[in-house]
């Protein structure tokens, strides 16, 4: 296995709302390695984008606050680094692009102004030699006519050209880690498919290590090696991707597979998992996946930790307690056929 | 199996979005272009087509909330937007339903959960106003709400309470057909699942009819008897489920299938998925012939010439493509 | 584009008939009229007088050869200034009014923006209270009270400006402050509400994301989207502004449009009154008209309608 | 470790929700956060004690004049002084505070009864209803509102009625733009929809579903629609359609005091003063209430 | 990047601040000339259509008529060096000065009178102040188009002789001439111009100064004239005229020493004035008056007329609100106007008609009327025209009413226009007013209340009053007309028609050194032989 790309450790972030504190993330660890695609998935408000936000220094502060934690990238702790460092690696070397290509192109620049940004402010390139490796760029992600496209404005273009644009703007300085935050759910399905391929082909040919923020299980299924689930501000299960759709250590990712309609469920009832996520402004003391829990057990009131287990995976439940007179696998099996 | 609950025919849309100052329309989008289809009473029909493709439109012309440019849609055989217009049209109005796509646009912020369900009994006066309290309450329990949030708003339910909310809404009113405008695609996975659940439970129970629109291809085929395809404001495909998933016979039917993500790992590393060439074009100004010729890989030159009708392949199998019913 | 600009220059013009109409009407109506006098003139004179005016004609007629004057440009003689045209009073008084009202809106958008913007930037944190605060107080106050203050505070106390009247630059800054007062204090808010929103949107987080520093993001990706509500609110402001004010133009006696607002009133000097009238509805339209283009100027997706 | 089974209660799950709290104790307990909207509503309370209780309190009448007194500067007797009747100010200025305050209220009044039905309405039925509409407000800003002031002084007699009328004449054109654009916007949203789905009346959508999500702007237009009312009045009294002399609203206190600022600046202090805490109150709380109100800030 | 901000503000900041200092320019003494300001933008600067005095003022400095006053109100020789009158006194030759000239160089001739004159007077012209030269034989006529130009007694009998022929001999026709309405006009440039009067080019006069700038509701700039026949005694290079409606705004450029001389300081400050030593206070012909309407019941009463004239406390109003040292007024002509023996004052044989603040006897007539104590009184009304002083006034006399009769009056302001019309049609019970005399005899004041007299807003009519003033008007012998005069006014005051308040004066604010100006009681300013010290 390659040396970490980044390492998270005890990551805790908070908002200050009016109504209280919610604790949006409560102790997320994990490791990237470089060149790899990661799938992180989870409902909203689980902390997908909240991770990568915080990674990238672009928590909204206030009411974001990053009470705890570290983030190594390249020897350095990302979380402990100055307003002005921290921007100088984001869009640089750190990179992100958003769910909707609508919203977060501005609606009143040209995309030549805003491809060229990263450029003029990361590597003080002159106004045409920005424009020219625009344009390279946007031939990278599939756009031919660039000269032409940089003097547009986004409304002018498809949505799924605006999220190549997206895509070409996050690359524009080789980051060596790129999120993905949602990057096709805006988008119809055959779009969705050219996107799920361009990034295929640039994580292949750029060699950026890829965290793709999805709730769509298909989408893990097309692009991702690795998967982290998260739940309710937690990496609840980490697995690679086959093992994880596979054979799930957490009720929780079981469910997730379950409530997706498959061929050969065709007609059937689907397993919903019952209730809802808990509200982080009050997290419950233990497990707090407990009241949505087939499996749920005394245990449960106490809040597991993360198992390591075989072959680099990580479960958060007892079922994976040595002691635990259920193996995981085998209650999971028989518990999802039931 | 008898007539249907709702047909449609000839439907068009046409919205005008520049007029002239004499008021002469200008400039119009054809959203929906001489559509026809039917749904049986207790059948779910899926709409799916990507976004722009005009499937919204069908829906909300069918509940009333656009009036047609051209053709009708009947419920029971009385034209729908006839009987709207008129003064009778109280009790029918009711009887067709709409659930929206966003649950927190679709439901008033500053009107209670008990008083977005109790609407349609005020309006249609359903229950006596001593029963309005019980009636509420049962309607939420219906949909698996606790009957005790009645006075809560809206913004203290997560996104799929409040989708519940909608439908106890529609439920209120008890419709015969409901139309279902993308219900579930802001929903997150374990709680769609929650949703398609209640629906199918709630049809085998009271025997509700819908039309469920959706671009999310796997849902739509786990909860529709039959799906029709759309394509820039006309029908390019129409069978059943399980038919057009195994053998799609439009070639952009069986391009947005290939498309489709399968949450399968094995599967996904060996698919081919078809490629579609350019873009949607403008529904200002939709090509001639098919409006799909542009972006397909069989256009031939009849296809600008003669726009291909939705035509029967004897199995119930529609399909509106010069390929597959080769112009007579 | 060219259709509906005629559209719209149709149902101005009718709008613009209504008021003349109902302006003529009213004036009529109220009693006294631009001969009406503390020592009564007698009979035969008001005679003369209104037979030289062509007040004795029946009013529709009055009305008819208004409306033959007004098409040929002409807005009429004055009845209370002696030899002089409305047309000249118009050109006399507007550019007066104009210049002040230049410098006013040009000051009150040059701390307004910024002060918004520096509300929006530190929310909740002192430099926004600060600024809510002085704009809370700036639309409290009304300007003839801030005039007043202005006029005692540097004229009478510290002795630095004039007091009043019209001439050299130094005599712009207290009118010019006194007016810019209010729509500063509303353009600060407006800015200010309207650059909370904008900093919320997704595209400044991608901005965020890119490495752009803060500055620049508020310069080039803020501002433009926040200034929309801002020229929505600076096309009537100015057309009122530039027509003058009637309580700062008396206060520092500056011979501007202002003024004529209300005194032709006063006076009944009837063609006085129907032409600022519609010079200044005029000016509104030309002003909303103006906005509009600054709205495609500011916002690529706004196209002119009827174009693809 | 007790691995044995546990099944989820419903308290387990009552306990993930937040407590609920209705929308008026929401907001109130939102407001109550917000200092400068707490300090507005103080404000607003305290001055409308002093307009209720003051002239009560006071030895002196509004009216009592001692010549001889006149022009005083503020002392034990006349703790805001005396003005150019030697009455005392500060009686005069707690009463003006009644006419001031009610010209405020009946102004609210009017903003909504016409200015937020008119744009209702116009914004709900759109089209060439709306054309009409709005192009007849825009006929009403053209025309010299002076006008219609001297008209309806002729007509009626001078009181507070008059000035009530006339704003009732003029008063509501922004509110109703404001509306009608905030309706304009809301009429597509899904909420809306449904309800016409359900076929409810267009009184019922009006009423029931877009006003009520306009709150927040109507509230910010109606805090700034108060203070200028108390102007106009000022003005209108000038004109002589106010409250008849020697009853006096903060305006036309102020209007006095201006005249005689250079030597007497406290007879222009204490309305200017008292008019600039009341447009203060009510912009803070006004501010604060919009916040508190708008339901996007609840998810 | 908040410092890249903050500095953006910083320069702002300092852009302003210095923009401030800069102009900080307010000389602290002024220049060699006097500037002064005389109120509202002129209507008009042509002598023969204008009405008000802060047109006459300026074309006092602009033009001069056949005679001028004198400090005493005498008609002194200007552009007439000297008059004859026929002992009729219905026939007046004036022989003008020989040498004046206009301030282009062209020589004032009588035919210049004629014409002004003649034009004045013609229907056509349409001047409000014709009425000022029906004295003229066959004036009204012609001016109702009954007869033609050649009859009205005007005729230039040759360049320098200017006869004149009267209706009704008219005493004071001599001072008349003073009036500007009288004053002549260049025909020469009006025939070309119509519009003469509205560009300072054309704009040529025969008075000691001549304007060179106008500057539409700013400012009017004279210089002296030097055609003028006694230019020698003109000593003002410049005269700066600031036109301004608002006291406020003159008071603020007077203190800023913007202004040397102000006439509408607010009262509020005379006393602040008149300390600094910078107020000056003149007589002036008018009367503050309320005019009672005689036909409104309960005021069709005489008694309660009385009453509520007696029970005005004058001094404490002038002493309180108006402050301009104003003479109590119990009767109605002001002092000031000469009586039948030169050097006579017609007031002061006149005399008071009543006391002042005489509450008693105010409780007394009231309680007589049949109101003790008001009560039973019906509503009454006191209207006034918007103006702070008029409501201050109105304010303390309601006061006075209500605790010394126990009357209830209620207040009502209208605007300018509305009251003029309210007040006329005699729509109203008790109007604030105010009368300035237009020349010099008590009659400017006196035939106001004659029956169907178009100012007679009272509604007076009384058979033995107009018996008298008719009388007054018809006979030179200034014996006779005295004498009626003084027994018209006493059936006025007995009538009660009106509760006289105070005699006006002319207040001033101006500056130590401003000196050798000179005003008459009709108010005009004279800066002829003006100059600064």
């Amino acid at each position: 296995m390659q040396p970490a790309l980044l390492t998270v450790n005890n990551l805790h972030v908070h908002f200050r709302t009016y109504a209280g504190t919610v604790q949006a993330l409560r102790g997320v660890d994990f490791s990237l390695a470089a060149g790899e695609i990661v799938g992180i998935v989870g409902e909203s408000g689980c902390g997908k984008t909240v991770t990568a936000s915080a990674i990238m220094g672009i928590i909204p502060s206030p009411p974001g606050q990053i009470v705890s934690g570290e983030a190594w990238f390249a020897g350095r702790d990302l979380l402990k680094l100055s307003e002005k460092e921290s921007r100088r690696l984001r869009g640089n070397k750190l990179s992100m692009i958003f769910q909707d290509p609508m919203t977060s192109l501005n609606p009143v620049l040209t995309i030549g102004t805003q491809l060229t940004e990263p450029f003029i402010e990361h590597q003080s390139l002159s106004q045409s030699e920005a424009n020219e490796r625009a344009a390279e760029l946007l031939k990278l992600v599939g756009i031919a006519d660039g000269a032409t496209r940089l003097k547009q404005y986004p409304h002018q273009l498809s949505g799924g050209m605006r999220q190549r644009v997206m895509i070409a703007m996050s690359l524009a300085c080789n980051p060596s880690l790129l999120f993905a935050d949602e990057p096709t759910t805006a988008l119809d399905v055959t779009v969705q498919a050219q996107i799920l391929d361009l990034l295929k082909r640039l994580n292949r040919e750029l060699n950026t290590t890829l965290v793709l923020i999805t709730h769509d299980l298909g989408v893990v299924a097309s692009l991702c090696q690795r998967v982290l689930v998260m739940y309710a501000g937690q990496i609840v299960e980490s697995a690679p991707v086959h093992n994880l759709f596979a054979e799930p250590l957490h009720p929780y990712s079981l469910g997730l597979l379950q409530s997706v309609p498959r061929p050969d469920f065709q007609g059937k009832r689907l397993l919903a998992i019952d209730g809802h996520p808990p509200d982080l402004l009050i997290p419950p003391s233990g497990c707090t996946f407990l009241p949505r829990c087939r499996f749920a057990m005394q245990a449960c009131l106490e809040a597991p930790p993360l198992f390591d287990l075989a072959e680099n995976r990580q479960s958060r439940c007892w079922l994976n307690h040595p002691d635990s007179p259920h193996d995981a696998r085998v209650a999971l099996a028989i518990g999802g056929v039931r | 199996m008898n007539r249907p609950l709702v047909e449609v025919h000839n439907l068009s849309k046409h919205f005008v979005i520049y007029r002239s100052w004499s008021g002469r329309p200008l400039k119009t989008v054809q959203a929906v272009d001489d559509v026809s289809f039917f749904i049986m009473p207790g059948e779910t029909l899926g709409l799916v087509g990507e976004t722009g493709c005009g499937k919204s439109t069908v829906g909300r012309t069918l509940v009333g909330l656009y009036e047609p440019t051209a053709g009708a849609a009947l419920l029971e055989g009385r034209d729908i937007h006839a009987t709207l217009r008129s003064k009778e049209q109280s009790d029918f109005r009711r009887r067709l339903q709409i659930i929206f796509q966003d649950p927190y646009a679709s439901l008033d912020p500053r009107m209670t959960v008990g008083d977005i369900v109790g609407e349609p009994l005020d309006i249609h006066q359903l229950v006596a106003p001593s029963q309005r309290r019980e009636r509420i309450q049962e309607l939420l329990l219906q949909v698996g709400l606790d009957p005790e949030h009645a006075a809560r708003y809206p913004h203290e339910f997560s996104g799929g309470q409040r989708q519940r909310v909608g439908i106890a809404r529609a439920l209120a009113a008890q419709p015969d057909f409901i139309v279902c405008d993308e219900p579930i695609s802001a929903l997150d996975v374990s709680i769609q699942a929650q949703i398609i659940n209640l629906m199918q439970d709630l049809q085998q129970s009271i025997g509700l009819t819908y039309l469920f629109i959706a671009h999310d291809l796997s849902m739509v085929r786990h909860l529709s008897h039959r799906i029709a395809v759309m394509y820039l404001g006309s029908l390019v495909e129409l069978a059943d489920s399980a038919a057009l998933f195994s053998e799609p016979q439009h070639p952009y039917s069986q391009a947005l299938l290939s498309a489709i993500p399968l949450p399968d790992p094995k599967v996904e590393a060996t698919r081919e998925r078809i490629f579609m060439p350019g873009e949607v074009p403008s529904p200002i100004n939709p090509p001639s012939g098919c409006r799909f010729r542009t972006r397909c890989s069989h256009a031939m030159p009849i296809c600008a010439e003669n726009t291909p009708q939705l035509l029967d392949d004897g199995t119930g199998h529609h399909t509106a493509c010069h390929l597959v019913h080769p112009a007579t | 584009m060219f259709k509906s600009i005629v559209g719209r220059i149709l149902s101005m013009l009718l709008v613009l008939w209504v008021i003349i109409t109902v302006t003529f009407v009213l004036m009529h109506a109220i009693p006294g009229g631009p001969f009406t006098a503390e020592k009564a003139l007698p009979e035969a004179v008001m005679k003369n007088i209104e037979a030289r005016y062509r007040l004795n004609d029946p009013l529709p007629k009055q009305y008819a050869d208004y409306w033959a004057n007004l098409l040929r440009g002409d807005l009429g003689p004055s009845f209370k200034y002696e030899s002089r045209s409305v047309n000249e009073i118009i050109a006399e008084g507007f550019p007066v009014s104009a210049e002040l009202g230049l410098v006013a809106v040009t000051l009150s958008v040059l701390i307004g923006i910024p002060a918004g913007m520096a509300g929006a930037l530190y929310q909740n944190r002192w430099p926004d209270h600060l600024v809510m605060l002085l704009a809370t107080v700036g639309i409290s106050v009304p300007s003839f009270i801030l005039a007043t203050l202005l006029i005692f505070c540097f004229a009478l106390w510290l002795r630095i400006l004039p007091a009043a009247m019209w001439g050299s630059p130094e005599y712009v800054i207290l009118p010019a402050l006194a007016l810019a007062g209010m729509p500063t204090a509303f353009i600060a808010r407006l800015t200010r509400s309207s650059m909370l929103e904008v900093l919320a949107q997704d595209y400044i987080r991608t901005a965020r994301a890119k490495g752009i520093a803060p500055f620049t993001i508020l310069w080039r990706h803020a501002l433009k989207n926040a200034l929309l509500p801002v020229v929505t609110y600076l096309g009537p402001m100015i057309a009122a502004i530039f027509t003058g004010s009637f309580v700062i133009e008396s206060i520092f006696a500056i011979p501007g449009l202002g003024r004529h607002f209300v005194t032709s009133i006063y006076n009944r000097d009837y063609t006085v009154i129907l032409g600022i009238t519609v010079f200044y509805s005029a000016l509104l339209v030309l002003m909303n008209f103006l906005v509009d283009l600054a709205y495609l100027w500011l916002d690529p997706r706004i196209k002119p309608e009827g174009e693809d | 470790m007790d691995f044995s089974p546990l099944k989820p209660t419903a308290e387990m799950l009552q306990k993930q929700t937040r407590p609920h709290l209705g929308f008026r104790q929401d907001a109130w307990l939102r407001l109550k956060k917000n200092r400068a909207a707490l300090a507005g509503l103080s404000i607003i309370v305290f001055i409308s004690l002093l307009a209720v209780f003051g002239p009560m309190i006071s030895p002196y009448s509004y009216s009592d004049q001692t010549l001889a007194n006149a022009n005083q500067p503020p002392s034990a007797a006349h703790w805001f002084g005396t003005d150019n009747l030697g009455r005392d100010l500060a009686t005069r200025v707690c009463y003006g505070a009644r006419i001031s305050l009610a010209i405020g209220i009946v102004a609210s009044l009017i903003n909504l009864g016409i200015g937020v039905l008119y744009g209702g309405i116009s914004g709900y039925f759109g089209g060439r209803i709306d054309s009409v509409m709005m192009r007849i407000v825009d006929i009403l800003y053209g025309i010299p509102l002076l006008l219609y002031v001297i008209l309806l002084m002729v007509v009626l007699k001078p009181g507070l009625l008059n000035v009530f009328i006339a704003l009732g004449l003029v008063y509501w054109l922004r509110m109703a733009r404001i509306v009608r654009a905030q309706v304009l916007g809301l009429k597509e949203l899904e909420f809306v929809l449904a309800a016409r789905v359900l076929g409810a009346s267009p009184r019922r959508l009006i009423f029931g579903h877009l006003l009520p999500n306009s709150l927040g702007p109507i509230i910010v237009t109606l805090t700034l629609s108060i203070p200028e009312a108390i102007f106009i009045e000022a003005f209108l009294s000038f004109i002589g359609l106010g409250v008849s002399a020697p009853m006096a609203s903060w305006g036309v206190l102020a209007s006095e005091g201006v005249v005689t600022l250079r030597s007497y600046p406290f007879q222009l202090l204490w309305p200017a003063v008292a008019i600039s805490l009341t447009m203060l109150g009510f912009n803070f709380l006004g501010d604060g209430l919009r916040d508190a109100l708008d339901p996007r800030m609840r998810r | 990047m908040s410092r890249k901000q903050a500095t953006a503000l910083a320069v702002i900041l300092f852009l302003m601040l210095s923009a401030l200092t800069l102009s900080g320019c307010g000389s602290k003494s002024g220049p060699k000339y006097l500037r002064v300001s005389v109120g509202a933008e002129p209507e008009t600067l042509d002598p023969r259509k204008s009405t008000g005095i802060p047109e006459s003022t300026v074309q006092a400095q602009l033009f001069e008529g056949l005679t001028t006053l004198d400090a005493t109100n005498k008609p002194l020789p200007a552009m007439a060096e000297r008059w004859e009158i026929s002992p009729d006194g219905l026939r007046y030759k004036f022989f003008l000065r020989p040498g004046v000239k206009w301030s282009n160089g062209d020589p004032v001739t009588a035919y210049d009178f004629e014409y002004s004159w003649k034009t004045t007077l013609s229907p056509e012209f349409g001047a409000k102040y014709s009425y000022q030269l029906f004295y003229l034989k066959n004036g009204e006529a012609y001016n109702k188009g009954l007869t033609t130009a050649d009859q009205v007694g005007v005729k230039a009998l040759d360049d320098r002789t200017l006869e004149v022929v009267l209706e009704k001999p008219t005493a004071y026709f001599l001072s008349l001439t003073s009036f500007h309405t009288l004053y002549p006009v260049p025909r020469r440039i009006v025939e070309a111009n119509p519009k003469w009067a509205a560009e300072p080019k054309t704009l040529i006069g025969n008075g000691p100064f001549k304007i060179t700038n106008w500057v539409h509701n700013s400012r009017i700039e004279l210089v002296k004239n030097d055609q003028y026949w006694d230019a020698a005694k003109v000593k003002m290079p410049k005269l700066d005229i600031i036109l301004t409606e608002s006291s406020s705004t003159e008071i603020a450029m007077f203190d800023n020493n913007q202004i040397d001389m102000g006439e509408n300081a607010p009262p509020a400050e005379y006393p602040r004035l008149k300390k600094e030593g910078r107020l000056q206070i003149s007589p002036y012909l008018g009367t503050y008056f309320f005019a009672f309407n005689v036909e409104k019941t309960p005021l069709d009463n005489p008694k309660v007329r009385q009453a509520l004239s007696l029970a005005i406390d004058r001094q404490a109003i002038i002493t309180n609100v108006v402050k301009g040292e104003q003479r109590v007024a119990l009767a109605w002509v002001p002092p000031g106007l000469v009586d039948a023996t030169p050097g006579s004052d017609f007031r002061t044989i006149g005399g008071d008609y009543f006391k002042d603040a005489n509450f008693e006897i105010a409780k007394k007539l009231l309680a007589e009327a049949g109101y003790p104590e008001g009560k039973g009184l019906p509503a009454i009304e006191l209207i006034y025209n918007t103006h702070d002083v008029h409501k201050a006034i109105a304010e303390a006399v309601q006061e006075m009413w209500r605790k010394t009769l126990g009357v209830n009056v209620r207040l009502a302001n209208q605007e300018w226009k509305v009251f003029i019309n309210t007040r006329s049609k005699g729509a109203y019970q008790i109007a604030r007013h105010g009368w300035i005399g237009d020349y010099a005899d008590p009659m400017t004041f006196l035939d106001m209340f004659e029956t169907g007299s178009g100012n007679n807003d009272s509604q007076y009519k009384n058979p033995r009053y107009d018996t008298l003033i008719r009388l007054a008007k018809s006979t030179g012998n200034q014996e006779i007309r005295m004498k009626a005069m003084h027994e018209a006014e006493r059936l006025l005051m007995d009538d009660a028609v009106i509760a006289p308040l105070y005699f006006y004066t002319r207040v001033t604010m101006v500056k130590p050194n401003v000196k050798g100006y000179h005003r008459s009681v009709l108010g005009h300013v004279y800066f002829k032989e003006a100059y600064l010290e």
